[in-house]
């Protein structure tokens, strides 16, 4: 059946409705309620790829709300580049859905809950819509990274809820300005009154608020201390998704601020700088690490100040970029996490695990040789585009900021490989470290088979992301295709 | 045909000319000690009577190989040293080859020590590539410099150009203080008393002569005639304005050895790292400074 | 060992180098040659053991001028011609002196410097000491006194000169003939175990000095437990056991 | 605009401010956790404050619809997407609160007690894996002094 | 084309597909009883497909194409071989050949995992094929970073301190790759794109602190490769800790590649017209003089380290450094005497260093061990590998039979011609240091008294010792007659623009002195004939004694006591240069590694501070005031 722009929705609705069906079903029997929500998770995902053609072709698919027209009514805005991450995370979801210790009826809610939360995220193009959808993936990262049921976990996800929490007043302060200057919420309105409106002081204040509040969950530099205690104390699984998909959906919405309504070159300065501490302070903490979780929160924060930068560069190549950077880090981060599942503990302890379990060893190097950049590797193109944008935005700080990163792809593979050297050290007699079963290192493996893909078919899968780059950074296309009759 | 009469004569000059400074060498000295001084043949009586002996101890084939390269090694430097009347292959090899082919018979001489498998001659050895270190790089820094100040490192030109002039333009008067470091280094590279450390008879029983004997010494006598010829003529060469005839050719080179001959027999021995201090200090100095003033110029 | 009493060597009847094969013409001016630079270019082994050493000083520096006639001392014994014993011969000494004599180069010559040397001198009825040098090494001369004087050292050297001129000084040739003997007059001295580490008998061998005297009993004995160590590989000599303790 | 119009509108943006600078200073200053997550509910109200000033205009009606909507009182009606909007954000402090306090009550009973350097140190020696932390006990380079006299550990 | 191939695939292709097939196959049938066999073959048809492209290219084809193209998010790849690119091809594919060969015989057999340095050795020759055809900046750079990780690959396998140096090498290679990214990103800022041309054209218009930091970056990204002095401390462990043939391979050419890309960048896309008008104001002192400068140093002090060694590979390797700093002495000279020199030097220098690393291991092989103290006495036991060591040390020392003579005299004499005194001092002082050095190896391990230990040592397989005295043959035919290696050296010079050296098949002929190397070494043979004619007719004949019997003083030698003087070889020198070893460089980058550490503990404390929502109000506030002030006087 053919889906039109209406069923645009259903990515958002469907999870809510079997979240708040979960407990009752789950009264009956917990294996169907499991199973319900494995169903709904893969609805939503095949929803979003049959939606894909239908985006394609029309540029964006566009539904308003309640039959309400534009500017007055919510808008949910479906272009490639939303409905990509819609896909992600839900594949993210299938994929490392909670081992059986962790899993019961209300994580499988907060499961939905965090499906529905992100996929509104991208898909609204309703400045307050996309908060309220915000604090929904808050509230359920907050439920989950407690439901290790530790006293760490509690600590973490408590502190994490009062920086979020604190940023969440931020950002509303923030969208506050920005109805209080331009007098509608509607982001393709706001992106056409953006020119004369959101200019001044106020708008790069709203600019500065909204930043930071959306930056707790895109990891960006003041705003990002939860992350190497949220990752450690969380499961590991949940950890992977976080890292991997749903900083990325924050990041997005950065995106589309500063897009649609902030091209004014001092918000994409300061973008960039918190980018390029980010990257600083991610690679340093992390060259200090000594377990390999830290490690990874660290190298994430590091990645998505990468991120940050790509998109405070003007223009489709930097969103291009950042599209790339992201793309590529949703691949090999919850990678790593797996490896990390088994390998717990200090890394000193893991010498010999080269040798006990050789295939994942061999995923660990492959990783982070795409990580640092290494050529036929999809994770150098990413760079390369990075600087290739950077270089031809030309501006001191660009030039900083890609000798910044450069120093810190150097301490990147000092750690990383550090580790790599412990790994095929010989074992000491006493005790070697743990084997991996096949079942645990399979999404790895997965990914690991994703990244070789991506890196034979570079060329097509370059051209795609050029395509949907381009569109997502044309503020024009999207203000066209929302509001009726294109004014 | 004259090239094969230079191929043979000029060795054979060398090797006379050698006897003669040898014999010199130990008549000034027997003079300072008031004393006779050996007969006029000595030298030959010395090489002849060792060439003689009955019995001749090897230590190994590289021990004999050692002998030949020796021989072969100066032969070849003699054939490549510009004398007066004889070219011999001068054009064909530069100054800097002949210093790097007078470095094959010590190389070949370390080898033949060292297969003799006997301490003394080791550490002989050592102190002789030591000292070797020590006297080359001030003799290095003259040569860059002589070679700067003419334009050129063939021995032929740079001999034409010192005659021009007369004594006016030999390399001594154009340029003093770098012809008196060198000097200096080709003291050094006699290894004469206050550089003697290698061959130092009471610690290590002459050093890298302790296993030779029979014709394996008579060829380091033959070596030792070749080296002051070969050391002589080349400073001659380059700062006495070489030989326009042989007749004051002679006495130029004599003098240079004389020179040295006469200061070594009034000198103790310094140690080996002494031996490094001073060449790198006073020749190195010297011949630093003649090379700004040849660069300045 | 029965007979450990030391046996006389008796005089040298050969008067003049004859060597084995008949010599050209060629040959004869050219040995004629060597022996005319030998005599005049002598290298002299101070073997200082006893109280002569003080003798030799004044005859080669200024005063009596021996560089005059081509004698300079030198260092090792390799390269020395001469082997100038001056005083008296402990036993303990005369080990080292026969490994000196023994790594000298023919034609050598050795001189015995005062009376010590040829019947043990003032210390004639010592235990220690050795009363006839001769028995042990050939000698070709010997300086009377007690402490010569450089006079005398003199004329001994200029005597040797004339008779290595005339190619008579050949007593190195006795201790390669006869060395089974001088081997038996030092094992009786310092017992059968011992030997120098220079393969004497295949020096003699090599140059063609094999007389009769030279294998005999004691050579036998020294073969039993004497292994010239790296030059022969184990396998050439499996009667000599296995030969990891070399020398004594 | 009468004068007490007026001064309502600074009144209400003023409340505003100072209910934001109390949330903040509720956040940051004091070391228990339960008054931390209260000056979160004053800086949210605070906030809420704010929206609904930025909405509001001093000679307007309330916008309840009570009747039918005819020209009614032709007088300019507030506007009303502000105050919609506070209700969402009221709901949202609300639930992001009772979430807030449950996790509380969890570390309380993990951890004894609720200061926050005292639950920093044993999250981190539970995660073991901070050098600063085992290393140089209690003291880290980076973070703010230790109140003098209370050590982390000796809270009960 | 020399030969007809089966479709359109060019020369290079056939090379690229070769080295690929070998990588493959011999990571898996390296061990098999004829694995190191098929490794010769492979690498030899490898070797003579290069042969064949020398002609094709001495025949005036500019230069081979490779019908690999690859066009990737906007860039085209393309990959040509042209003759400077050839030339190191040719050291790499010789290399690889000899290394094959030397590991098939019993070497290989005797390896844990042989099947692996067979594969990485392939992995390197195709990785090096790949950087020498690149065709543009962004294949160069691909190609070095291919090649660094197949060096890589190849130190790591051995384990042991081999991790610890493979990983110190993989870090400084990478801070040199990242500046090399920085440098290709600055030429795509002013140029536009990556190509060779496009970079040419954009040269006129840059500025020249964009010139200077070009200069910088090429000259530092490379010169890591290169072991230049600042960064030359990760190369000697890292090459004398990997494997036998492996380590032969990796001296010989691996460091060589820094030296192709820099003569690449610097000479052929920068120029040297270029680089001698980047002068630093006021001083007169041009680009390249720092350069040469920095190449001296690291002609002079790495041989002076090497000197101190006890580890045969140690000194060995540290040499290595001191002959990278000769190579680009000379072609910083930019008169084609010198650029000649430099590059016959680069082909001499994989001669004779090969030889001389396969020698020491062959002699750990049959001993053990490669430590000077522990050796002694082995030529009587091994001659052929004590012939194939006496003939390098002759060619490393650079003395006349040899061909390392031939380019160290060019050198020698462009140096002295442009009127570079203190240049050339720097260069001789160099030699004497390796003189010494070289007769302490050779003494040390194959002179003197042999132990007890090693008399039953036989002499090293046939497999071993022929690779060895080929190369050594190899380095004497060269030196010899050493027009056979100037006519390869002009290809490279062709390619990169500078004027050709007239030469003959004995040497130079210059006005200023020539070199005719056929006289020299004729002569010298002939001298050393006549040596041994008086050596064997004038005296009786020789008798030969074993060890013992040795003058000691009159003491009796015996084999329980060792009577060999080995340890501290050079005391008295060691006395005066010893105190001048201080290390600044190591303290340099042991500080480097601190500084990581402290800021990595900051950034941590940061992290883990119980305080961040105050961090949160600072930031803030500070982004209001600057969003304030900014927005105010943004437009």
């Amino acid at each position: 059946m053919t889906l039109t722009a209406h069923h645009v929705v259903l990515p958002v609705a469907l999870p809510l409705l079997v979240a708040f069906l979960l407990p009752l079903v789950g009264r009956l029997s917990d294996g169907l309620a499991r199973l319900l929500a494995q169903l709904t998770t893969l609805a939503v995902a095949v929803i979003a790829l049959l939606l894909w053609p239908a985006a394609s072709d029309g540029g964006a698919l566009v539904s308003a709300m309640g039959g309400f027209a534009a500017p007055i009514g919510i808008v949910f805005y479906a272009d490639k580049l939303a409905l990509m991450f819609v896909v992600a995370l839900a594949v993210g979801l299938l994929l490392f859905r909670p081992r059986r210790e962790h899993d019961s009826t209300k994580v499988q809610t907060l499961w939905l809950l965090l499906l529905a939360g992100g996929s509104g995220l991208v898909l609204s193009g309703d400045l307050f819509n996309i908060f309220v959808f915000y604090e929904i993936t808050a509230v359920a990262t907050y439920g989950l990274g407690a439901s290790a049921h530790t006293g760490a976990g509690y600590g973490a996800s408590l502190r994490y809820l009062l920086l979020s929490a604190l940023g969440s007043a931020f950002a509303l302060l923030g969208i506050a300005l920005v109805y209080a200057a331009a007098g509608t919420l509607n982001l393709a309105d706001l992106s056409q009154l953006a020119g004369e409106r959101l200019t001044g002081p106020m708008g790069l204040t709203a600019f500065v608020l909204m930043v930071l509040g959306f930056g707790v969950k895109a990891e960006l530099f003041p705003v990002n201390t939860w992350v190497p205690e949220v990752y450690t104390a969380a499961p590991t699984r949940v950890t992977a998704v976080l890292a991997g998909v749903v900083s990325k959906l924050a990041m997005v919405v950065i995106l589309r601020l500063l897009v649609l309504l902030f091209q004014d070159p001092a918000a994409l300065g300061f973008l960039l700088l918190l980018g390029a501490i980010g990257v600083a302070a991610g690679e340093l903490a992390a060259f200090r690490s000594r377990d390999l979780h830290r490690t990874f929160a660290y190298s994430s924060i590091a990645q998505l100040g990468l991120m940050a930068v790509a998109f405070s560069i003007p223009g489709h190549a930097g969103v291009l970029a950042g599209i790339a950077v992201a793309l590529h880090h949703l691949v090999v981060k919850p990678a790593f996490f797996v490896l990390a599942d088994r390998w717990r503990g200090e890394i000193a302890g893991l010498t010999g695990a080269g040798r006990t379990s050789p295939l994942a060893a061999g995923l660990f190097v492959l990783l982070s040789l795409s990580i640092i950049g290494i050529p036929p590797l999809p994770g150098f193109w990413a760079k390369l585009m990075l600087f290739k944008a950077a270089i031809d935005a030309g501006g001191a700080g660009n030039l900083t900021a890609v000798a910044i990163i450069l120093a810190a792809t150097v301490i990147e593979a000092a750690y990383l490989f550090r580790v790599v050297g412990i790994l095929y050290g010989t074992a000491p007699a006493g005790r070697p470290p743990l084997r991996f079963t096949l079942g645990e290192l399979a999404p790895g493996l997965l990914l690991g088979a994703v990244l070789i893909a991506a890196t034979v078919s570079v060329a097509p899968l370059g051209d795609g992301l050029t395509a949907m780059a381009a569109d997502s950074a044309d503020a024009a296309a999207y203000a066209s295709r929302v509001l009726p009759g294109g004014n | 045909m004259t090239l094969l009469a230079d191929l043979i004569l000029m060795p054979l000059v060398a090797f006379v000319v050698g006897l003669l400074l040898v014999l010199m060498a130990r008549r000034v000295r027997a003079k300072i000690e008031r004393r006779v001084g050996p007969p006029f043949l000595q030298p030959v009586y010395d090489i002849v009577k060792l060439y003689a002996k009955k019995t001749q101890v090897s230590h190994g084939v590289m021990h004999d190989l050692a002998i030949m390269m020796l021989l072969g090694g100066f032969i070849t430097a003699e054939i490549f040293l510009p004398v007066p009347g004889l070219d011999g292959l001068a054009e064909h090899g530069d100054l800097i080859t002949l210093v790097y082919i007078m470095m094959v018979p010590m190389l070949g001489l370390a080898l033949g020590v060292g297969s003799c498998a006997n301490p003394n001659g080791s550490i002989g050895i050592s102190r002789a590539l030591t000292a070797m270190l020590a006297y080359d790089v001030p003799y290095v820094v003259v040569i860059v410099g002589a070679c700067i100040s003419y334009g050129t490192t063939n021995l032929i030109d740079i001999v034409q150009i010192q005659q021009q002039g007369g004594p006016a333009t030999w390399g001594a008067a154009t340029m003093p203080i770098l012809a008196f470091a060198g000097l200096l280094a080709t003291h050094g590279m006699l290894g004469k008393e206050p550089f003697e450390i290698y061959i130092a008879p009471a610690e290590i029983a002459t050093g890298p002569m302790t296993e030779m004997s029979g014709k394996y010494m008579g060829a380091l006598f033959v070596m030792q005639c070749f080296q002051l010829y070969t050391v002589g003529v080349l400073y001659t060469t380059m700062f006495l304005g070489g030989g326009e005839n042989w007749l004051f050719f002679l006495p130029k080179v004599f003098a240079v050895i004389f020179i040295s001959v006469a200061v070594t027999n009034v000198y103790g021995r310094y140690k080996t790292d002494d031996v490094i201090r001073w060449m790198w200090k006073w020749p190195t100095g010297i011949a630093l400074v003649g090379l700004a003033l040849v660069m300045v110029r | 060992m029965s007979d450990t009493t030391p046996v006389i060597p008796d005089q040298p009847e050969v008067c003049r180098t004859v060597d084995a094969e008949e010599r050209g013409v060629w040959r004869r001016v050219m040995d004629r040659f060597a022996d005319h630079c030998r005599a005049r270019s002598l290298f002299v082994l101070h073997y200082c053991t006893g109280c002569g050493a003080i003798e030799l000083p004044p005859t080669i520096t200024s005063r009596f001028d021996m560089e005059r006639v081509g004698v300079s001392p030198m260092v090792t014994p390799r390269q020395a011609d001469i082997l100038l014993i001056t005083g008296y011969l402990s036993v303990k000494t005369l080990k080292r002196v026969i490994l000196s004599y023994e790594q000298m180069q023919s034609p050598k010559y050795v001189l015995g410097f005062g009376s010590c040397t040829i019947n043990g001198g003032m210390y004639w009825n010592s235990y220690a000491t050795v009363k006839r040098l001769d028995q042990y090494i050939p000698a070709d001369g010997f300086i009377a006194g007690c402490m010569p004087r450089p006079e005398a050292v003199q004329q001994v050297f200029l005597d040797l000169m004339k008779k290595i001129d005339a190619g008579q000084a050949n007593a190195w040739q006795d201790y390669y003939l006869n060395y089974d003997r001088y081997l038996g007059n030092q094992m009786a001295l310092f017992g059968e175990e011992w030997h120098t580490p220079v393969d004497v008998i295949a020096e003699a061998e090599h140059y063609g000095y094999v007389g009769d005297g030279t294998r005999g009993r004691f050579t036998e004995i020294l073969d039993r437990h004497a292994a010239y160590a790296l030059r022969d590989a184990p396998e050439d000599y499996p009667e000599r056991g296995a030969n990891e303790r070399l020398l004594p | 605009m009468t004068m007490d119009a007026e001064m309502l509108g600074k009144a209400l943006y003023a409340g505003a401010v100072c209910l934001v600078l109390l949330g903040l200073y509720g956040m940051v200053v004091p070391r228990n956790l339960m008054r931390i997550v209260l000056g979160l509910v004053l800086l949210e109200s605070g906030v809420n404050l704010f929206l609904v000033a930025a909405g509001f205009r001093a000679d307007a009606a309330a916008p309840i619809l009570t009747a039918p909507f005819t020209a009614q009182a032709a007088g300019p009606l507030v506007d009303p997407v502000p105050q919609a909007l506070v209700l969402t954000a009221i709901v949202i402090g609300v639930g992001v609160l009772a979430l807030g306090l449950a996790l509380v009550v969890r570390v309380k009973e993990a951890y004894g007690t609720l200061d926050t350097h005292a639950v920093a140190n044993r999250m981190a020696r539970e995660t073991g894996a901070d050098p600063a932390v085992t290393a140089a006990g209690a003291r880290t380079p980076g973070a703010l002094p230790v109140a003098a006299g209370r050590t982390a550990e000796d809270a009960p | 084309m020399p030969f007809a191939l089966p479709f359109d695939m060019t020369s290079l292709d056939l090379l690229m597909a070769i080295a690929a097939a070998a990588t493959v196959l011999l990571y898996l049938f390296g061990t098999a009883r004829l694995g190191g066999y098929l490794a010769t073959l492979l690498h030899g048809a490898a070797l003579a497909v290069t042969v064949a492209m020398g002609l094709d290219l001495a025949a005036g084809a500019g230069a081979i194409p490779s019908s690999l193209r690859l066009t990737v998010l906007g860039q085209q790849l393309a990959w040509t071989l042209d003759g400077l690119g050839w030339f190191f091809l040719l050291l790499t594919t010789g290399a690889a050949f000899f290394s094959s060969w030397y590991m098939a015989g019993e070497w290989g057999r005797v390896q844990q995992r042989a099947r692996i340095q067979h594969g990485t050795l392939a992995l390197n020759v195709l990785t090096m094929v790949l950087l020498l055809s690149a065709g543009d900046l962004l294949g160069l750079f691909i190609g070095w970073e291919f090649v660094s990780w197949a060096a890589f690959a190849m130190m790591i396998q051995a384990g042991g301190p081999a991790t610890q140096a493979a990983y110190r090498y993989m870090l400084y290679a990478l801070a040199g790759a990242m500046a090399l990214f920085a440098a290709i990103l600055v030429v795509h800022g002013a140029a536009g794109g990556f190509g060779f041309d496009q970079m040419r054209a954009a040269l006129p218009d840059m500025s020249t602190g964009m010139l200077w930091t070009l200069f910088a970056l090429f000259a530092g990204g490379f010169g890591v490769k290169m072991a230049l002095v600042p960064t030359h401390l990760w190369q000697a462990p890292a090459y004398s800790y990997t494997p036998g043939a492996s380590s032969a391979f990796l001296n010989a050419v691996s460091a060589r590649m820094g030296l192709f890309a820099l003569i690449l960048s610097l000479v052929k896309l920068i120029g040297f017209d270029t680089l001698a008008g980047l002068r630093i104001p006021m001083t007169g002192i041009e680009s390249t003089d720092i350069l040469a400068w920095v190449a001296a140093i690291t002609m002079v002090v790495p041989t002076y380290i090497a000197l101190m060694q006890t580890d045969a590979r140690m000194l060995l390797t540290w040499h290595g450094i001191g002959q990278g700093g000769y190579m680009l002495l000379g072609i910083l000279v930019a008169t084609p005497l010198g650029v000649a020199g430099g590059l016959l030097h680069v082909f001499n220098y994989a001669t004779y260093q090969m030889a001389l690393i396969l020698a020491v291991f062959a002699v750990i092989h049959r001993t053990g061990t490669a430590d000077l103290d522990e050796l002694g006495g082995l030529i009587t036991r091994m001659p052929l590998t004590y012939v194939a060591l006496l003939m390098g040390i002759i060619g490393l020392a650079g003395l006349p039979p040899m061909n390392g003579f031939v380019s160290k005299w060019m050198i020698y004499k462009a140096l002295i011609v442009t009127q570079q005194p203190l240049l050339s001092i720097a260069a001789f002082v160099g030699t004497l240091g390796t003189i010494l050095s070289v007769y302490k190896l050779i003494h040390n391990i194959f002179l003197g008294q042999l132990r007890v230990e090693h008399r039953e040592i036989r002499e090293a397989p046939w497999s071993m010792t022929l690779p060895m005295l080929v190369l050594a043959g190899i380095g004497f035919v060269t030196g010899f007659a050493p027009g056979l290696a100037l006519s390869i050296v002009d290809q490279a010079q062709a390619a990169m623009g500078v004027a050709l050296l007239p030469h003959h098949l004995g040497g130079v002929v210059l006005a200023t002195g020539s070199l005719n190397m056929l006289w020299v070494v004729g002569v010298l043979v002939g001298a050393i004939g006549v040596g041994a004619l008086i050596f064997y007719v004038l005296g009786n004949r020789r008798f030969e004694t074993h060890q013992y019997d040795n003058y000691a003083g009159g003491h009796f030698l015996s084999a329980d006591i060792r009577y060999h003087f080995s340890h501290e070889f050079y005391p008295g020198l060691a006395r005066v240069i010893g105190p001048w070893y201080r290390g600044w460089v190591v303290r340099m980058e042991h500080g480097l590694g601190v500084l990581a550490e402290v800021s990595g503990d900051l950034w941590h404390g940061v992290f883990r501070a119980a305080y961040t929502p105050l961090y949160v109000l600072i930031v803030a506030v500070l982004g209001l005031f600057w969003a304030g002030g900014a927005g105010g006087f943004g437009s």
